[in-house]
Parts: C-alpha cells; sequence; structure tokens
C-alpha cells in the first residue's frame, strides 16, 4: 500500500516537471512571438502558473521519494511546496499592478483591441468633471 | 549524477554572458528607470551565478539586497530626484546657473 | 558629427581600460595568486575551518555548529562582524539627517495601491517575516543567519510601504525612535554575549576571551552547546552563535526598515522636518 | 478582544507555514513556530484579519479545497490550451479589453475572483473599481463584449465558489 | 580535451568579469548623472565580492560549506571520516564570510549615498555633475 | 521498490527538464534585451525570475546538495516586489503614499 501510494506520488511529480518544462518553453516562445505588452502578459501567466507553479509542486513530490536524500528531502520539498504557494497567490498580482500601471500611465494601450471599455470609462470620468 | 562539473561552468558562463550584457545595457541606458530595472536582472543573474558557486548563505543576503534594496533605493532617488539623463547640455543653462 | 567622435573616444577608452586590466589578471595568473581554473586542493585555512566547526573529538578548536559560514562569521572571526556592524550603524545614523525635525504622532496617507495589490500584500506581509525568524533561528544549523533574515524581513516592511502606503507602517506605531531603539537594543545585545565571559572570567579568576564561544583548554569558560528540555529533547543551540543570530536579526531589520521608512515619506513631510532652505 | 481572537485564528496558518517551511518537524520546532506566530500576529494580525470568526468555520475551508483542485486542473488546462494555440497561430486572436461586474461583499472574495481571472491564462484584470465593483479584464480573444455576457464566459464559476468560501 | 575545455570556460568566465569591472568603472569615470554612477557603483561592488567567491570555488565542487543533515534536536556526532568527506568536497568558506558582511555594509553606505543625493538635489536641483559644478563654482562648466 | 524506476532513471528526467528551463531562460533573456518598453522588461524579468527559482531547486536536487535550495523562494518574491515598485512608479511618481 506504501509503495502504491510512493508510486502515485513519483509519478505525478515527475509528469508535472516535464510538463512544466515544456509549458514554460512554449510560454517563453510565446513572450517573444507576441506583439504587444498587454498580448505578452497572457505568455506570462503561462511561464508562471504552467511554467512556475506546477513544477515546484512536481519537484516537491518527486524529492519525498528520493530516499537518498535522508531528512533534507522535508527541506527541499518545503521549499518547494512554500514557493509554490508564494507564486500561486503574488505572481497575478504582479501580473495586475504591471498592467494597471503602465495603462494608467499611458506607456503601452493595448492596440489593436476589439474594444477597450477601460479606456472609454475613463475618458467618461474625464469629460463630466 | 545528472551534473558534472564541467556542465556547471557552462551554466556559469551562461549566467554571466548574462550579467555582462544587462551591465552593458545599463551602461547605455538614458532613461535612469531603464537603468535600475536592467540593474535589477544583473542582480538575479549574479544570484544564478552565486548558487553555481555553492553559496547559499550569500545567494540568501544578495538577492534581497541586489534585487530587492538596490532596486527599491534607486527609484525612490530617481522618483524624488530628475529621471534623464542628458548627454549634451545647453550652454544657456550653465550661464544662467 | 559630434555625437560620432564621442562614441568612438568612448569605444577607444573601454578598449584601453579593459586591456590594462587583462594585463593585471594575467599577470595575476602568472604568480600564482588566483588559478585558472579554480584549484583542486583545499587552502590551509579552509580545511581547519571546515573540519573543525563540527568536530566533537576535538573540543578544543571546535564551534558546535555544522554551519561553517557563521561558525567563522560569529565565532573564530567575531570581533571584525562586530565592527562591521557598528559601521553599519553609522550609516543608518547620517541618514538621519534628512529628518532633523521630524514629528511623529499624526496621521499618515495609507493610500497605497489598487484593491488587489492591497489584499495580497497584507497577506504577504504577514507571512515573510515568518519566513526571515525561521531563517535566523536557524542560522547556525542551515543556510541563513542574522544578516538574511534580517534583510528579509526589510524586504516585507519595503513591500508594505510600497504597496500600503508608509502610512500603514507609521500609524501602527513603527516611529524613529522605536526604530532606533531596535536597532539599538540589537547592539547592545551583540555587546553584553560578547562581554558575558570576560566577565565571569574576571569574576572566577580564570582567562576568557571577548566573543568567546566554547571552551578551551587556556580559557576554560563557555556557554556550553546543548540543552536538555523535558519533554522536548536535546536542543542544539551552539553556544552564541543562535543569541548573536537573533540580536542581528533584530538589528539589521529595524536598521533597514528606518532607512526605507525615512526615505519613503512623502515629499512634503520632508520638506516640513529636513529644514532645507 | 477581537485581536486576541485574529491573533489566534493566525497561530495555526503562520505555525503550518513555519514548520513546512523549515522542513524539520520535532516538538520543540512546532513550539518556536507558535511563539513567532504570535509575535508576528500581534504585529500585523488587525490588518490582515477582519472578521476571525470565519477562520475556524470548517465548511469554508472544505470549499477552499473543493475550489482549489478543481481550480488547478480543469480550469487552468482549459485555458492554458486556449492559449497554447494562439501561440502557434497568433493570426486568430481577438483582444481588448471588457468590463465585468462582481456581486460579492467582502475584499477577499473580489481578490479570488481576481487572482482566479488574473491566472487563468487569456485573461487578465488590468484595473479594479472599488466603488462601482467593477473589473477591466484584458481578454485575448473575446466572445462577448457586453458586460453581463462577458461576466457568463469568464468569472460566474470563481464568483460561485468565492461568495461561499469567504462572504 | 576535457582540460583544454576547462581553461576555455574559464578563460571566458574571468574575462566576462573582468569586463564587467571595465564596464563599470569606465562608466563611473564617464557618464555625467550622479544616479547613474551611483547604479555602476553597485554592480562594481558586487562584482568584486562575485570575484571574491569565485577565487573560492574549487575543481569537484557543487557542495556548500555546510556540513548537512542537523536540525535542532536531530544533531548526531560527525566522526573523523565523514568530516573529510564532507571538508573534500565543500568549496572554500572564507570568501564567503567575507563577502555577507561585505553586501549589507554595501548596501547601508549606498543608503547613506542615497540620501546624500536627495539632499543635493533639495540644494541645487540637479544631479548632473557637469550642471552642479557650474552651480557650485558659479562659473560655466566643463568646457 | 519495483514500482518506481532506479535513481538514474530520475535523474536523467529531471536533468531533461532542467535542460528546457535552461532554454526557456535563453529566450526570456532575450526579451530583456529587447523589449521595446520599460513595462516589457520587467515582466520578462519577473517571469526569467520564476523559471530561474524552479531552476534552482531542480538543480539543487540533481547536484545532490539540497541546501543550495534556500534560494529560490527569495529570487520569487523579490520579483513580486520589483512588480509592486514599477507600477507604484508609473501611477504616482510619489512612492511612499
Amino acid at each position: 500500500m506504501y509503495e502504491l501510494v510512493e508510486a502515485i506520488i513519483y509519478y505525478v511529480g515527475i509528469v508535472m516537471v516535464i510538463l512544466g518544462g515544456i509549458l514554460d518553453l512554449i510560454a517563453s516562445i510565446g513572450m517573444n512571438r507576441f506583439k504587444n505588452f498587454y498580448l505578452r502578459l497572457h505568455a506570462a501567466t503561462i511561464g508562471s502558473i504552467g511554467g512556475g507553479f506546477y513544477p515546484l509542486i512536481g519537484i516537491g513530490l518527486v524529492v519525498l521519494t528520493i530516499h537518498s536524500l535522508g531528512t533534507m528531502k522535508y527541506y527541499v520539498a518545503g521549499i518547494a511546496f512554500t514557493t509554490a504557494f508564494f507564486l500561486l497567490i503574488t505572481a497575478p498580482t504582479g501580473s495586475h499592478a504591471l498592467a494597471q500601471g503602465a495603462h494608467r500611465a499611458k506607456i503601452v494601450l493595448p492596440e489593436p483591441a476589439v474594444v477597450n471599455r477601460l479606456l472609454e470609462d475613463e475618458e467618461k470620468v474625464e469629460g463630466g468633471e | 549524477m545528472a551534473f558534472e562539473p564541467p556542465l556547471c561552468y557552462i551554466l556559469l558562463a551562461l549566467f554571466m554572458t548574462y550579467a555582462l550584457i544587462l551591465t552593458y545595457k545599463t551602461l547605455v541606458a538614458r532613461d535612469l528607470v531603464k537603468a535600475i530595472i536592467y540593474s535589477a536582472g544583473q542582480a538575479v543573474a549574479y544570484t544564478l551565478a552565486l548558487v553555481m558557486m555553492a553559496a547559499p548563505d550569500l545567494v540568501l543576503a544578495y538577492v534581497a539586497v541586489g534585487v530587492g534594496m538596490y532596486t527599491a533605493l534607486f527609484l525612490f532617488v530617481v522618483s524624488r530626484t530628475e529621471r534623464y539623463e542628458q548627454e549634451k547640455i545647453e550652454r544657456g543653462v550653465e550661464e544662467s546657473g | 558629427m559630434a555625437e560620432k567622435t564621442g562614441s568612438l573616444r568612448d569605444i577607444s577608452l573601454a578598449v584601453l581600460a579593459s586591456l590594462i586590466i587583462i594585463l593585471f589578471a594575467i599577470a595575476l595568473v602568472n604568480t600564482m595568486t588566483i588559478s585558472i581554473p579554480p584549484q583542486e586542493q583545499h587552502r590551509w585555512l579552509s580545511w581547519e575551518f571546515l573540519t573543525s566547526t563540527y568536530n566533537w573529538a576535538v573540543k578544543k578548536t571546535w564551534a558546535a555548529s555544522p554551519e561553517v559560514v557563521t561558525s567563522v562569521l560569529w565565532d573564530y572571526r567575531g570581533l571584525d562582524t562586530v565592527y562591521e556592524t557598528s559601521v553599519f550603524f553609522l550609516a543608518i545614523i547620517g541618514g538621519l539627517m534628512l529628518v532633523r525635525n521630524y514629528h511623529p504622532g499624526k496621521k499618515y496617507s495609507e493610500k497605497g495601491m489598487s484593491l488587489i495589490a492591497r489584499t495580497i500584500t497584507k497577506i504577504t506581509v504577514v507571512s515573510v517575516p515568518v519566513v526571515a525568524a525561521s531563517v535566523a533561528l536557524h542560522g547556525h544549523l542551515t543556510p541563513g543567519g542574522g544578516f538574511q533574515g534580517g534583510s528579509i524581513f526589510a524586504v516585507a516592511s519595503l513591500l508594505a510601504i510600497v504597496a500600503l502606503g508608509s502610512g500603514f507602517l507609521l500609524n501602527r506605531g513603527w516611529s524613529k525612535s522605536r526604530l532606533l531603539g531596535f536597532r539599538t537594543l540589537g547592539l547592545i545585545i551583540i555587546a553584553s554575549v560578547a562581554l558575558t565571559l570576560p566577565v565571569i572570567g574576571l569574576l572566577d579568576g580564570v582567562k576568557a576571551y571577548v566573543i568567546q564561544n566554547q571552551y578551551k583548554p587556556w580559557a576554560p569558560v563557555s556557554f556550553g552547546y546543548t540543552a536538555n528540555i523535558p519533554f522536548l529533547g536535546i536542543i542544539l543551540y551552539s553556544g552564541t552563535l543562535v543569541f548573536l543570530n537573533l540580536a542581528e536579526f533584530l538589528a539589521v531589520s529595524a536598521g533597514l526598515s528606518l532607512a526605507f521608512l525615512i526615505i519613503s515619506l512623502p515629499r512634503e513631510e520632508l520638506k516640513k522636518s529636513g529644514g532645507i532652505e | 478582544m477581537n485581536k486576541a481572537l485574529a491573533v489566534l485564528g493566525l497561530i495555526i496558518p503562520l505555525t503550518l507555514l513555519y514548520i513546512i517551511y523549515t522542513g524539520s518537524y520535532s516538538l520543540f520546532e512546532l513550539l518556536l513556530g507558535v511563539i513567532v506566530a504570535i509575535i508576528v500576529g500581534y504585529l500585523f494580525a488587525d490588518a490582515v484579519v477582519k472578521h476571525p470568526g470565519k477562520i475556524y468555520n470548517p465548511i469554508r475551508w472544505f470549499w477552499l479545497l473543493i475550489y482549489g483542485l478543481y481550480y488547478l486542473t480543469i480550469i487552468e488546462a482549459k485555458a492554458h490550451w486556449g492559449v497554447i494555440k494562439l501561440i502557434i497561430n497568433p493570426k486568430k486572436m481577438n483582444p481588448g479589453i471588457v468590463r465585468i461586474p462582481y456581486y460579492v461583499k467582502t475584499d477577499y472574495a473580489a481578490v479570488t475572483i481576481a487572482n482566479s481571472i488574473t491566472n487563468t491564462p487569456g485573461t487578465v484584470v488590468v484595473d479594479i473599481d472599488e466603488k462601482n465593483k467593477k473589473m477591466y479584464v484584458h481578454w485575448i480573444k473575446i466572445i462577448d463584449t457586453t458586460d453581463e455576457g462577458a461576466r457568463k464566459h469568464v468569472s460566474e464559476t470563481f464568483e460561485k465558489y468565492a461568495s461561499k468560501i469567504f462572504d | 580535451m576535457d582540460a583544454f575545455w576547462n581553461v576555455f570556460l574559464w578563460g571566458y568566465i574571468y574575462s566576462t568579469v573582468i569586463a564587467i569591472i571595465a564596464l563599470t568603472v569606465y562608466g563611473m569615470a564617464t557618464r555625467p548623472h550622479l544616479v547613474k554612477k551611483l547604479i555602476l557603483l553597485s554592480i562594481l561592488s558586487d562584482t568584486a565580492n562575485l570575484l571574491a567567491v569565485m577565487i573560492g570555488m574549487r575543481k569537484g565542487f557543487i557542495k556548500p560549506p555546510v556540513f548537512p543533515g542537523i536540525s535542532y534536536t536531530n544533531h548526531p556526532v560527525a566522526n573523523t571520516t565523514q568530516l573529510a568527506k564532507f571538508a573534500d568536497t565543500a568549496v572554500d568558506p572564507v570568501p564567503q564570510v567575507l563577502v555577507v558582511t561585505a553586501i549589507v555594509i554595501g548596501l547601508a553606505v549606498l543608503v547613506f549615498l542615497g540620501y546624500v543625493l536627495i539632499l543635493l538635489y533639495q540644494k541645487y536641483g540637479t544631479l548632473d555633475v557637469r550642471l552642479l559644478e557650474a552651480k557650485i563654482t558659479g562659473k560655466g562648466g566643463k568646457k | 521498490m519495483g514500482l518506481i524506476p532506479p535513481i538514474e532513471t530520475t535523474y536523467t528526467l529531471l536533468g531533461f527538464a532542467t535542460g528546457l528551463f535552461i532554454l526557456a531562460s535563453i529566450f526570456y533573456f532575450i526579451r530583456v534585451v529587447k523589449g521595446p518598453t520599460l513595462p516589457d522588461i520587467v515582466l520578462a524579468i519577473d517571469v526569467l525570475s520564476y523559471d530561474l527559482a524552479v531552476f534552482i531547486i531542480l538543480f539543487s536536487v540533481l547536484c545532490n546538495s539540497p541546501l543550495l535550495a534556500v534560494g529560490a523562494l527569495p529570487l520569487m518574491l523579490w520579483a513580486y516586489l520589483l512588480d509592486m515598485y514599477v507600477a507604484k512608479y508609473f501611477m504616482k511618481k510619489e512612492l511612499g503614499e
């Protein structure tokens, strides 16, 4: 039973790590292919969640099954899980803050855009006052 | 083991290359905020170089200082003072000053 | 045209500078001060440190800690580190000239950034000090220590300053005098830990050194290295190292928080309290 | 009194963080973790916890677990696949910023919705209007430009769970 | 062949370090803005620290100088063979110790310099060295 | 024991993943150098840090020296801090408000 659980943990972890590597590569190619800052934000999301969160969890799980590390395996796994937790809550906030700052200061505008409600509303507020 | 020493040296060389290119960009950037961001990237590259050199204590100290605090300090200074570095100055400004 | 010649002069100067430095480097390598590639054998001193810090068999030279860096930092080379801590203190004190007429006790702005950034930053500001404390408390067992934990804590307070406004910390009572007090408290703890054993030695009539950690044959007083606490087991605390790490953590975190709190005060406040022109 | 309850509520998560980060599990470490958690809670608890009663409610934790599993497996996989297709063929995209209203009460619920939106590739919250309870979302492949239609496609599931967890 | 690659790689790594030092020194000498000088000074000090750590590296390295597997309650007695094995694979700790304090002290000194720059700007209204010279001496700047 | 492949296979697979992450870091670095505007550079440094944080942990496992993994958490957190500064600088120029 214990062996079975360990094997499940191991295979889930290793699949997550390799999938994460592939996703990270795709995201980095996307960073170079997309033309605009706002589009690159989406590639960056793949890089942070698919290429950061999943492999971190995966390494944490894989390390738990490597017994040659002794008690230090809990150390590495703990660091991996904590990093994953912080990544899950801070990466979207960073993206949001950056996008908000860029849009407020009008450094880059989302072009081409089908519709830009934010610009419409900002202009409405400025016109009303 | 997967990481024999020559492979580690190649990685170290890669990160030092990152640092070199970013230092050059820092030097030539006219916009000081851009220079600050490039220097933060250079700090990330140095952090990885320190990891390659097996210095975990230094990594902990250097990431906080290099990426976190130098950037904050310089941005505070820039936001209090001026943002652009001028290559040429007008003589008229000098005379009046 | 002038632009072009300027850049040409720049490039030639750069080439000249790098040539000079490369010549220096070749000279260094040829005189074997540094070696390319890195040397295979240890230097004598590093071999001594690596084999003696956790050597239970030879207790007259050990530091009772598996962390070689921290034990060199606070035991073998401790006095130097104390001096460097005081240099750091003086640099922060020098920075306080910006706010000579600073009046605490009034409300500061707490505007901050957007709702999302504020909420997540609050969660992060609560969590990061825990990580910093873990790094500082395990300074003598795993990589880390007072400097590292202190800088991690300072980045947490920096995060609060940027995303929540400096009012978040100032209205909470993190005033200049209080942070300076914590900074000084850290230094006082370091000084008292450093001076405890000499005072005891003086009273007992035996020899002891400033920043002595473990027992030496010619200085037979020590802080001990393990404590047997009921229900918890035998705790390895490595003599002075854990106290000095904690004091340094306090000092560095308070000092850096203070430095960034002052530099981030809004412009009018700074002008009022600085009295510039 | 409220602050003491808030500190008590924070002890368990912070001690858990300390123990996981430290990676060595003994009674002494647990004790140190509790002490550190109490000190940190004393410093910052009243800023984080407004209603301490909600921390002790196991039903909210249960919904958080369900939501986390559902979100991290199914929703993320779908969204990743959508954007990977766009990276392979960037001509098919249809970007723009839409306005999405939200109807939850607390800050934490709103932040959960916003971060869930940003964490799924394809949608990023660009700005948030706290007074009118609206988010401005940059959407890489717009299907519906009206407010309610966009909400149905982007954030309705998140909102359902977020109100269960935090409201 | 292997030795050649090692020498080549290490020559490359040392030359990048030297190039960074040259770039920063050159930039500090020629760039007119004081904040730019400060940024380059920070990079220069970091590079010096990095060079110090690099000299402490060893051939069969990749083990930090920390004896692994010790916690507060679990601290077995390390015998001489374990210690010799550990010391055989660990890097040189002495440069790292020198650098740890140097980093934080460097930060404190830079914070101090940042304060000085803010005061300078409040007094003279510029941070460009040429304009500053003109304002302080009351004459025209560099001709 | 039979269910899990031998340790060498694990190290080979993890080494393959590490190669992918290093390759990705090169592409991110190209974006850092190219990035026309300031937010692009910051975003690229951000994702580069996340990528390298994962790389640090993989590296520490592959080199069989787990103590090197400590650098991952600070590297990731301070990248977030960098975002915050720059966003605040864009929005109002007054960082301590």
